[in-house]
């Protein structure tokens, strides 16, 4: 498969270059398939698709930007809320202007093209699917919007503002947006048949490793390992996570882009995950440290959240209990053994849990994947092969990820540097970047 | 008179009040501190990493009283305050200069 | 009536057990009448139902968690919340293998049956009515969720946390299922023609009485009518009952399992009572206190909520406006004057309001029933014995409740206690359990 | 046009008047045309309304509360969040009773009857269009919540809680309630054309317009100028922020009272607007400021998401862009700039804000209009007119608003007064007017 | 030297300050804390539980002074935190033995 | 015995914790405070209104010791807590009348 590599190593940049140059072409239907299959607006698919695209900016702003600010110190908390804000503002226009063109316009195997830059000939009556268009434009920027701020975990407490837009912008459009063609877009992801539902790997892998490249590229928090950094309210984080699970229904379900029987077994079997997740973190917990605490429930939520993302429309109830059962396990030493064995200051786990929970997830949706749910066998149904393209795609994201989110950071920290300096990041990051301060 | 400074534990202080009230203080301030000391606190982990409190929460009360009743004043906070277990705290005893009612402008015993 | 008592007390305990012992029967449609009735799936309704259940999940997370933890101490707040998560991850998980089963399988009058023990049978094409059983299974499983929960408001800051899991678990699959399966399930209140559209019986009532006893077995916190108890941070319960309030649309209106005119009245009907309900409650303390409370206007909206919940798809907006004044002010008393004149520490008034108020709501459903709505008259159109009917499901419910609620927890207090020790208690839920504290 | 306002002036009045005295007339459809076009109920629609309805109920509690509860100082906080709480209830009430008969009844040019007080002949089979009457009762009811909510922004800190409450149930019925039956009711200003989709008139401008009164009537807090009185707690302000965020897309989309190709359009020129203003506030903060601060970046998504509203339905997504970016920095200068040298105490910037921010939008409104999505033209293409109706529209409120505001609040402040004594306000609202505080 | 402690209303916190910058005190520290006295403070409710507040918000501050200033020094404060209520609060004057100036390592007169 | 008293930056409280346990401290009491002094603090910008923060956190360190250690534990203090930059703080010391283990009642040098 290295070959494979290679082409998409020397594929993807150059074609990202040239189709950026590239005079936009015409516009053409998204998901034209779709839209040929129904061809009529369906009401009772777009009210949902409504409401799905409500909750998941839902887990955005408030959802993330709290399960996040919780965990900082109060110092930080108004400039951890307000990288997920600004980022939500950011990618929306970004993903207007070109993004959802270089996703999901006519393009080739590796990025859109831009047909459908600035929207173009989207109008009123455009139709993805049974859905206007415009509905699942809305929707697929709230993806583009929650990926970044996920990665933000990583680097919390350190990173100036105007470089975290600055790197956001870039790697929305240079890594986000071509990987979701690979997968959503018709890409070659999509063609080897690579399965990811609603975005193990374009959202959660592709934000944990893009994370941890992050977390080494800056640096650890001054004082880490040694001074006290407890969170400093999880109330906050109690509610982020309760939001990010309510969401999530929008961000699984949702990805049936219908209100039928798909999205009601996504939604369940994103229950069952979520739960057994929950439980199994606090077990763990439980058994090697005396306590199970709420920071690792809700930790565990999310971990089997981001699990089940990718197998959400392919496996079954069952499945989706070992899912999470295995994701909270396995999440648990991802943000602990692993983090504390390597040594890297992946503040709040942006890799440990989505990173890692991404690739589980991946992994056992080649597992798991039931005929008569997705249309796909995996493993236990004797398509074994489904695991190694699952593993493929999720080499082909973390290759990619890794080496365009390093050098984005490079450049950007020759240019204008990445980090606050010593004092502003011992004054905190609200008075220091926003001169703000909870009272 | 003596500004009588008593560290106790944070749930003594109403007992400590009661126990003052018949000897007739009237007043007295209170602050929330930190302690360090013998008394070990507990370990909170997050995601496995574990912070050991060294500074556990405390109350401060700050009275000041007139000579005649200090040691009685010193008594009574300390059995109003001991558990016996480790951790009670400390009671310090300062010689106060002046005192004044900010309300009247009394001065010293009147001030109390 | 005795007799249908004994009956009850003689007949659920056996036969759950039995049942709990037999082996599974073969699978049965949930809601057969209804798949007959409407056998093809409808995106509108299907649309509406994965909302709902997205809303009455958020009435537990985060919903109940802050309303209850800013009722709390603040030692205590994250051991509360804590609660509201563990049981929404732990229940979920019950509901799959075996609660759904028992409450809605073919079963007997008392309970269900094993049929649909690990949700066997259900499919992607399976339908509950017009939309798939996997949606109704997920709703169904949100009140499974949060009926627990809100017990956990009677015995707040006192419970330990493997004992309130276990307590939970039992109690669910004790009480929750069978008395779902006899309003809901086709079991014998059902047949009796007790009126319950949304759970003023089966979640709010059964809570209560629950919340009551074990407040009774517990005995009350440590300096309770002593300590200063006042509640830590009343803008957490003004952020949690406002989801309530919210995420109950999908609770009374979602229960019309369909986006229909009776979904639209049962909204409007929850809206009415909620609102003459906060000011009802408002304008008591007003007159008694000399001060209107933001406690109180809450409390006041969150039985005018437990109140219209039976109601809701029975009476009309008159009726609804009633109920919510009548519930204001009576959950007042129950809150106030009840408690402190029988002296128990239903600390957080999982009875003072959900007990009372549903009480309340499951008497005036009799007496504001209108034909035109539900298709049932009430009092005042002439069917006085609709109040009697409603009485007896009230009578049924309690005892049961009562009863095994008792012997679970005694159960448990002998096998490994109920309480934390005295010391934990003054040290707070947050750091003696969890090993966290709010900062 | 100035006869046209004497028209209003001396209308409005005396026809309130007599309506109010009016014995109730026979039920009508309310919206009759929209009945006759679809008159049968279509599920998605009624599925898309139901949560539209939540949504926007969403935005005034619990969102609306902790944007403004967030940005007061300590000892308010819970009084200004029981502001907003008390409001749903007492308005939900108002509109059963006769608001929303005099909104949406069959009345006058000016106002609407009394044919539906007390919803009289309201069914659950009664229909509005293609979704139950019931719904859109509801649905009207959440706008007639949040726009008195919004007032209380400007006079923060020191209103009595009983005038609020009887200054609210006034307004509502003598301002909102008249200016809603003319642009959305029947009356004058729906005939003559001006383009309000969502309520950037009866919504922004007329809470924008009333809190400039009030903030001037009641004059400023003490030691506004001197006083640190910045806000206490900008997490609950961010998390309110993005509440109302989402919830703007059932506000927005909602006013398509339907799940369709106009609904996708109106949630992506929300988004789009939104995020525009966000960035643009934020740079202008940047700028003139060095800093660019997490108030400042809500505060220009609120904006945003204000001068969209009247929009939403009208134009295109790089209308929705530009439309945002204006918005973003002229609602600065209203709030800061303007505020500033008129020296008036708008607290929370209710007019800076909503009144400026619905200007804005309104004006634009006819700018940037689209056949193709509203069926009417703006300026851009050619229909100049447009631009001088909405003006028109603009000035008949603000005039109405004004005059209206002004001398129901001159008449509580003789009759009850309308300020909290000295010490109560330097006690904070919370002790002394509710007898809590936040510990 | 002497260490004026004078405990007053918060509210009065600015005005006490600005009294004491025309007298050349360049430094103070401020501490919140809870008093308890003749004033009575407000009853909270919560569901019926009523809770009279015993222990009032109060602002303490500490300001270290040469002994030739003290006494104008408590004076000022005495006129700027004095409302006349009860409740105004005390002022407690304490023999300072010695300061320093941890930057510079100054001592006393200089340290302030 | 000497009580003394340090107010500090926030930052530094472990460093000087760390410097005075050789010296055989073992207790300390700890409070946050707010410092006016020559250091000025951050603005805050809220809708172009600008709030100078005059007071600036701090962390007061109390600390009682025997007459013998006092000139070490000052110089600890001292050292520990220096940055060199301006709002390094002051330590001021007190003479100790009496100090008492609440736990025990043992009295002065046995109390610390
Ligand atoms: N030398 C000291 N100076 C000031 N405060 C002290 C000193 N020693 C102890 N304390 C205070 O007393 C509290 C209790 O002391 P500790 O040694 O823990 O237990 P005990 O008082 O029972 O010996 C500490 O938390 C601290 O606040
Ligand atoms: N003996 C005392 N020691 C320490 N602080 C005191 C003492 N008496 C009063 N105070 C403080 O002074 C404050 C005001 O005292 P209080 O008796 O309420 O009013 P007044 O100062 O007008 O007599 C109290 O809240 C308390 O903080
Ligand atoms: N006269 C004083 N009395 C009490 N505290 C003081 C006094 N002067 C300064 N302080 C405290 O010391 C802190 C630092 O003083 P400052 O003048 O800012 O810097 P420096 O100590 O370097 O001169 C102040 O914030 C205040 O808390």
């Amino acid at each position: 498969m290295s070959t494979r590599f290679k082409k998409i190593l020397f594929g993807v940049g150059p074609t990202l270059g040239l189709t950026l140059l590239a005079s936009a072409g015409m516009a053409q239907e998204a998901t034209e398939a779709a839209a040929e299959a129904a061809p009529t607006l369906d009401a009772g698919n777009t009210a949902w698709m409504l409401v799905s695209t409500a909750l998941v900016l839902m887990m955005t702003i408030p959802g993330l930007a709290l399960f996040y600010g919780g965990m900082v110190r109060k110092k930080n908390v108004l400039g951890t809320m307000m990288q997920s804000f600004a980022i939500a503002a950011l990618v929306s226009v970004l993903w207007m202007v070109v993004g959802y063109s270089l996703a999901f316009a006519e393009g080739n195997a590796y990025v859109g093209g831009l047909g459908k830059a600035l929207l173009t000939g989207i109008g009123v009556d455009s139709l993805s699917g049974t859905i206007p268009e415009t509905v699942f434009v809305v929707f697929q920027m709230t993806f583009a919007i929650i990926t970044p701020a996920l990665i933000t975990g990583a680097f919390a407490d350190r990173m100036k503002f105007s470089s975290m837009l600055v790197f956001m912008a870039a790697w929305v459009l240079v890594v986000y947006a071509p990987v979701c063609h690979w997968v959503w877009g018709g890409g070659f992801l999509m063609g080897d048949g690579v399965l990811d539902y609603a975005g193990g790997t374009v959202v959660h892998i592709n934000a944990g490793v893009a994370g941890l490249v992050a977390a080494i590229v800056l640096g650890p928090r001054k004082g880490f390992g040694t001074d006290n950094m407890a969170p400093h309210n999880l109330t906050l984080s109690l509610i982020g996570a309760s939001l990010l699970w309510v969401g999530w229904f929008g961000f699984n379900a949702g990805s049936a882009v219908a209100a039928d029987g798909r999205a009601g077994m996504a939604m369940l079997v994103t229950q069952i995950a979520a739960a057994a997740a929950t439980l199994a973190w606090m077990m763990v917990e439980w058994i090697l440290r005396k306590k199970p605490s709420a920071l690792g429930a809700v930790s565990g939520a999310v971990a089997g959240l981001v699990a089940i993302t990718p197998a959400s429309g392919f496996v079954g109830p069952s499945g989706a209990l070992v899912i999470g059962l295995v994701a909270g396990v396995v999440c648990y030493w991802g943000a602990t053994g692993l983090k504390h064995a390597l040594k890297y200051d992946d503040s709040l786990d942006a890799f440990g849990v989505h990173g890692i929970g991404g690739i589980v997830g991946a992994i056992l949706t080649g597992v798991f994947a039931m005929e008569s749910i997705g249309g796909t066998a995996g493993l236990l149904e004797g398509n074994a092969g489904q695991v190694i393209t699952q593993v493929y795609g999720i080499v082909a994201t973390v290759v990619w990820c890794a080496v365009a989110t390093f050098v984005i950071l490079k450049i950007i920290d020759v240019v204008m540097g990445l980090r606050v300096s010593a004092e502003e990041e011992r004054e905190g990051l609200d008075i220091s970047l926003h001169g703000e301060t909870v009272h | 008179m003596k500004l009588i400074m008593a560290i106790i534990k944070p749930f003594k202080l109403d007992e400590v009040r009661e126990a003052l009230t018949p000897l007739g203080v009237q007043g007295l301030t209170v602050s929330e501190v930190k302690g360090f000391g013998r008394q070990k606190g507990q370990t909170e982990i997050y995601r496995g990493a574990e912070y050991v409190v060294n500074f556990l929460p405390k109350v401060k009360i700050e009275v000041a009283v007139n000579d005649d009743i200090a040691d009685r004043v010193i008594e009574a906070i300390q059995g109003a305050a001991r558990t016996g277990k480790i951790g009670d705290g400390k009671i310090f005893v300062l010689d106060l200069a002046q005192a004044v009612r900010i309300r009247t402008g009394e001065a010293n015993a009147e001030a109390l």
